[in-house]
């Protein structure tokens, strides 16, 4: 796996630091950056909540709060270079490969200075140069498009991996087996990553699925690891191992990552189809709590930069809540814009 | 938005005025009492009770064989629908947003579509699609899509869409009776508008439009939410002294050509209001109808009034000046006017 | 499984014996059965293809020759009242599920008197008292209806079996993935058979497919055997079990079946994707001749009446030939016929 | 069948006459040539050599990193075209008929087409999708489809279509140049039709018409292999004295108005003449922008002739009268000119 000391997040948020090694190996800077991250993640989303209850946003909404240590594993074995396919629950992955929160927020709340000018919301943000090829309204839609951009870095030899995220959800579509198939027997350089939190909707998993995803390696003659998607130690390394395998030209991986969504479908679903134990018994394993209490157990110095980490975001998130609001909403001329390169 | 009923009976209790969601909901319960072949199949009809709340309270009232849970596999709910509807059932199958049907459209438009046909006539496809579409909702590109036309295009689909809690419920009805294939748009911005409907059996026949008010200046052919718009501006205008009449088509197939021109030949006037792109849009047969039907009887070409040439953007007010509304409709109306020869 | 004593094949062409039981306990009326049923697949074929190159028929053409254990086997293994789906090649499961050669003939050649009156073609003939849902000139497609026929069996409690027919080509297509997955995940009473017939046009199955199919089943929880789809028996076995656990409530199997068309892709297909050597080889393992081979081997008396067989499916096959010929064309006026129940 | 080429160049060697499979090889091959991140990518379009024989021989001279055979998986084939377009490749994606693009749709509308708007205008897709379509080869309902209205109906795509090897090669060079998604239906029927394609290199510009014939009575407005029709209509009415002008639209979107317009302004009377189920078709988007555009300048109202409202008939004589030919072209433009007021 290529080393990467370049530094993520962008400026506008503050320095982060970089992740990369074996998972014992990993360095103060980068479990500094996985706090990073997974903190990013989780203000941006509470926030994001509050303002939609404060009627200052529409749509929908979709909270991976409870997910961050998998998007946050997963862009920490990718280098900067790589690509990324994201899903309908995307903040989480927009963060972690880099993106800026700012101009996150002021997508969500619909104004020029957002990612998409407003045009996109929050199920529609993508950060080409930061390799993000995009969140997706659609189920399984990514899959596809990240064999593709494979194949474009197999054919460009460009050695870039791409990243597909999707939920448990996207199992049974039929986007995900043509775009598994396909990258398989193409031997592309592709990581697919189930987050398989639970449910889709109120659907559990295993109603959508005839078996667990991590079952189907074999159906594509890929390895298809399982791993404890709250642990962000676990999906680095598989992932890490992944994407390696995929850069050397040995073809994907499917790795179903175990996790969970603390919060509803999306902001507004107050449907009563799992229980209170469930939801507790999977706060309790909380990503972020069991990543400090691991830094804390190994005795990592880092852990006092944490409060620090802590302050920072809280800065970002303000900076973007007020970034967001004071940013002008779209102008009507624009509609017809954008639709072709002209 | 108050809606004026015209084929409503006029003894009922007028009262009752529920949502289309409800309307609908009643058109499936009805219509699985009466049949025990017709079940239900879609993502989250079940425990979620649908994306619109449509299915709310079926499962429980039927259990999990008449309202069937799928994973997200939108071919395969097409599938679904056909195979039951080939061997005995009548299924009544739920895209969550009509956007989706993109994945389904081999099954809808080579299978279900052509089966009949391409086998000689000899199988029926009692088989009913329902899918919410249109926009208004701040669900931006990829789940407030208006792909009518798409259908409208397809031999061997009926095409169907409501504009009132009670037309919707009357053509549900009618759909599942039906021994062909069905697809029923349903727009996801007027679920939560409420009309009158009555405690008695009805059904809204499937291919007859309905004019939702009467006029003798200029026509508005329109379907859906745009219904609402075009009465808007009827209602607008009328203080102008200008004399609008809605047509509400509600069948885009089987279209009822005749009340269109029925209609225009006695306002001379049309204007062609929908929520679909403009270009390319259902809209456009409808124009190219009248004025090939009723040319002699135009006193100003055809207008048209659609969505931008654009995806729909998620921001409010870019969404909302994409569409269609009442204003552009009243401004597409008084353009009709003036075109005077 | 169910006893099926019921005659099959259609009068018009003539009676023909029943098969049901296990393997080795085939009776003599089912080996005969057998027997006609893969005389008649070949022989309509080679009739149909004759007919086309003297240009009597239009169209694409694909055929079954080389195949015709798999059909032959699986539709044994089910009862009248049982559905199947096919597909372009579909010529044998339609002899095999009990069709008429003679409407078979005429819609071949465009006739009001063909199973679809002329307005299918060889791609698109159904007989739904039959239980053949149909040909389907999309690959892949007749998956999911397979999957939906089993659930009209399931919610109705009509005690039925479908058996869906696809090509190796269509394991890679997402009607496939959605179709199995779902039909596992409710259970229903489905077996689905892929003919590998080693190729997709001049695709390899191994090309196309990122593993074997019959690899596929822990993807889905359900049983994938693979079987040699020119051994009669063999498949008859194996669909036999198959249609059994669907028929029991247990849910579908996929069975991958190893076969070869011998002839190409269409009737026109002249390419140079495979050796005169494969073709050979496979030609040597005739699934017709090694089922007379078995049958003498096994010293039953049934072989006797082969001869006969055989010279009955020349008097139908004539007949076949004979009627399409004399058959009218269809008037224009039916253009706009059928599209609608009326 | 002859074409009359309006805009080739007359100082070529004006005897190399080619097909129109070839000249789009021609295409793909000189773009590849041109541009190393060119690549095709579909079923059968390598050993095969596509089942048009279109991409004939490019395997043997560019590699299978140029031709990538696929799997049979329509929205995986477009899944890969966008995901290589979106990171630096300008693939050429082919659907091997049309017809099964519907197992597509999802891919191509809801993300090819709208990505570039959804995500705020940053990313560009050069992505070029090529479908056979058409019918007249008798090979049914489900390969022999003409949906091209679908896409025409889809912001976010170019659709084009050739008449001509001429057109076809400079239509697809220019289609692979371009920044955006382009769809490029190829009518089946005349892929074996040979023209002339000089030997230099030349594009044709998408959203520009050609009047395929000069006439001053009636203009028909067209394209693929209709054209075709148009002009052998043209010419038999020709001898009765009427004078036809033909305009091949060849950009569905974006569509030509002015070129539609000018030819109907000069001739007062306009038939569109296409391949697809009339009801809904493309034509209905021409028919009611010209009345609308050019109401006061229409003697009579535009005709459309387009396919009967089924699927398609596999018996030849079925087949044959489905679709529009000359003899219906012709029978329009006479109904056209009796239409006088
Ligand atoms: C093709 C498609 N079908 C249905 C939907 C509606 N929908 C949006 S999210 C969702 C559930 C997705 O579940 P999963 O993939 O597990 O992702 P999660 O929401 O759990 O992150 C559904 C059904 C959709 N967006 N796309
Ligand atoms: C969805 C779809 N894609 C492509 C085709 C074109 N096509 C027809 S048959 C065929 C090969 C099918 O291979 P397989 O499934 O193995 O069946 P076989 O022809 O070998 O019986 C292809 C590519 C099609 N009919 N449908
Ligand atoms: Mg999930
Ligand atoms: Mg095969």
């Amino acid at each position: 796996m290529a080393v990467r000391e370049a530094v993520r997040g962008d400026s506008a948020d503050g320095a982060a630091g970089s992740a990369n090694g074996a998972l014992a190996g990993l360095d103060d800077a980068k479990l500094a950056w996985v706090y990073l991250i997974m903190r990013r993640i989780r203000r941006f989303e509470e926030t994001a909540e509050e303002a939609f209850r404060a009627a200052k946003m529409r749509g929908a909404l979709h909270f991976y709060i409870g997910e961050e240590a998998t998007a946050t594993g997963v862009c920490a074995a990718l280098d900067d270079g790589d690509f990324i396919t994201s899903t309908h629950r995307g903040h989480g992955h927009c963060i972690a490969k880099g993106a800026r929160m700012d101009k996150m927020m002021a997508e969500l709340f619909g104004r020029t200075t957002g990612y998409s000018g407003g045009k996109g919301g929050s199920m529609h943000i993508a950060d080409i140069e930061l390799g993000n090829l995009g969140a997706n309204g659609i189920v399984g839609a990514g899959i596809p498009i990240a064999a593709g951009a494979a194949l474009g870095s197999k054919l460009r030899k460009d050695g870039r991996v791409t990243a597909a995220f999707f939920g448990d959800g996207a199992g049974p579509t039929g986007a995900f087996h043509e775009g598994v198939n396909v990258a398989a027997t193409m031997n592309l350089p592709v990581v697919f990553v189930c987050e398989n939190n639970q449910y889709g909707m109120a659907t559990h998993a295993d109603f959508a699925n005839a078996a667990q995803i991590s079952a189907r390696g074999p159906a594509y003659g890929i390895p298809s690891p399982m791993v404890d998607g709250n642990d962000v130690f676990e999906v680095y390394a598989t992932a890490a191992a992944a994407v390696d395998r995929a850069r050397r030209g040995d073809g994907p991986t499917l790795i179903e990552a175990r996790t969970y969504r603390q919060k509803g479908h999306t902001v507004l679903d107050q449907k009563n189809y799992r229980t209170k134990e469930e939801i507790a018994a999977w706060v309790e394993r909380d990503p972020i709590e069991r990543f400090r209490t691991a830094v804390i157990e190994a005795d990592r110095p880092v852990i006092e930069d944490f409060d620090d980490i802590d302050a920072q975001v809280e800065r970002e998130i303000d900076n973007a809540l007020a970034f967001a609001e004071a940013s002008p909403w779209p102008n009507v001329d624009a509609i017809e814009r954008d639709v072709y390169v002209e | 938005m108050a809606v004026t009923m015209r084929d409503q009976p006029s003894t009922e209790t007028a009262a009752r005025e529920i949502f289309m969601s409800e309307a609908l909901r009643e058109a499936l319960d009805e219509e699985m009492q009466r049949d025990p072949t017709v079940f239900v199949v879609g993502e989250e009809v079940g425990v979620w009770g649908g994306a619109y709340a449509v299915t709310d309270g079926l499962l429980a009232k039927w259990g999990a064989d008449r309202i069937v849970d799928t994973p997200i596999a939108e071919a395969a709910i097409a599938g679904l629908g056909i195979g039951a509807a080939l061997t005995g059932s009548r299924p009544v199958a739920e895209f969550m947003y009509s956007d989706f049907m993109g994945i389904a459209m081999d099954q809808i438009v080579n299978q279900a579509a052509k089966n009949r046909y391409m086998f000689g006539g000899k199988a029926k496809l009692p088989l009913t699609y329902r899918a919410p579409f249109g926009a208004g909702t701040g669900n931006a590109a990829q789940h407030t899509q208006s792909l009518e036309a798409w259908f409208a295009h397809v031999p061997g689909l009926k095409v169907i869409t409501a504009s009132t809690p009670y037309d919707a419920k009357g053509l549900l009805k009618s759909a599942i009776r039906e021994d062909n294939v069905v697809v029923m748009f349903e727009h996801k911005a007027i679920y939560a508008m409420r009309g009158h409907v009555p405690e008695h059996e009805y059904l809204v026949p499937i291919g007859v439009a309905d004019v939702k008010r009467e006029g003798t200046d200029v026509s508005v052919i329109t379907y859906a939410r745009q219904v609402h718009h075009a009465l808007e501006a009827a209602e607008q205008l009328a203080a102008e002294g200008i004399s609008v009449e809605v047509v509400d088509i509600r069948s885009l197939y089987p279209l009822d050509a005749d009340a269109i021109l029925r209609s225009v030949r006695k306002t001379h006037r049309a204007v062609v209001l929908y929520e679909a792109v403009r270009f390319g849009g259902f809209g456009a047969e409808i124009a190219a109808q009248i004025q090939e039907l009723a040319f002699d009887d135009l006193d100003a070409p055809v207008l048209r009034v659609g969505a931008a040439h654009a995806p729909v953007p998620f921001s409010e007010p870019l969404e909302r000046a994409s569409f269609p509304d009442a204003a552009k409709a009243a401004a597409a109306i008084r353009q009709s006017l003036e075109g005077v020869r």
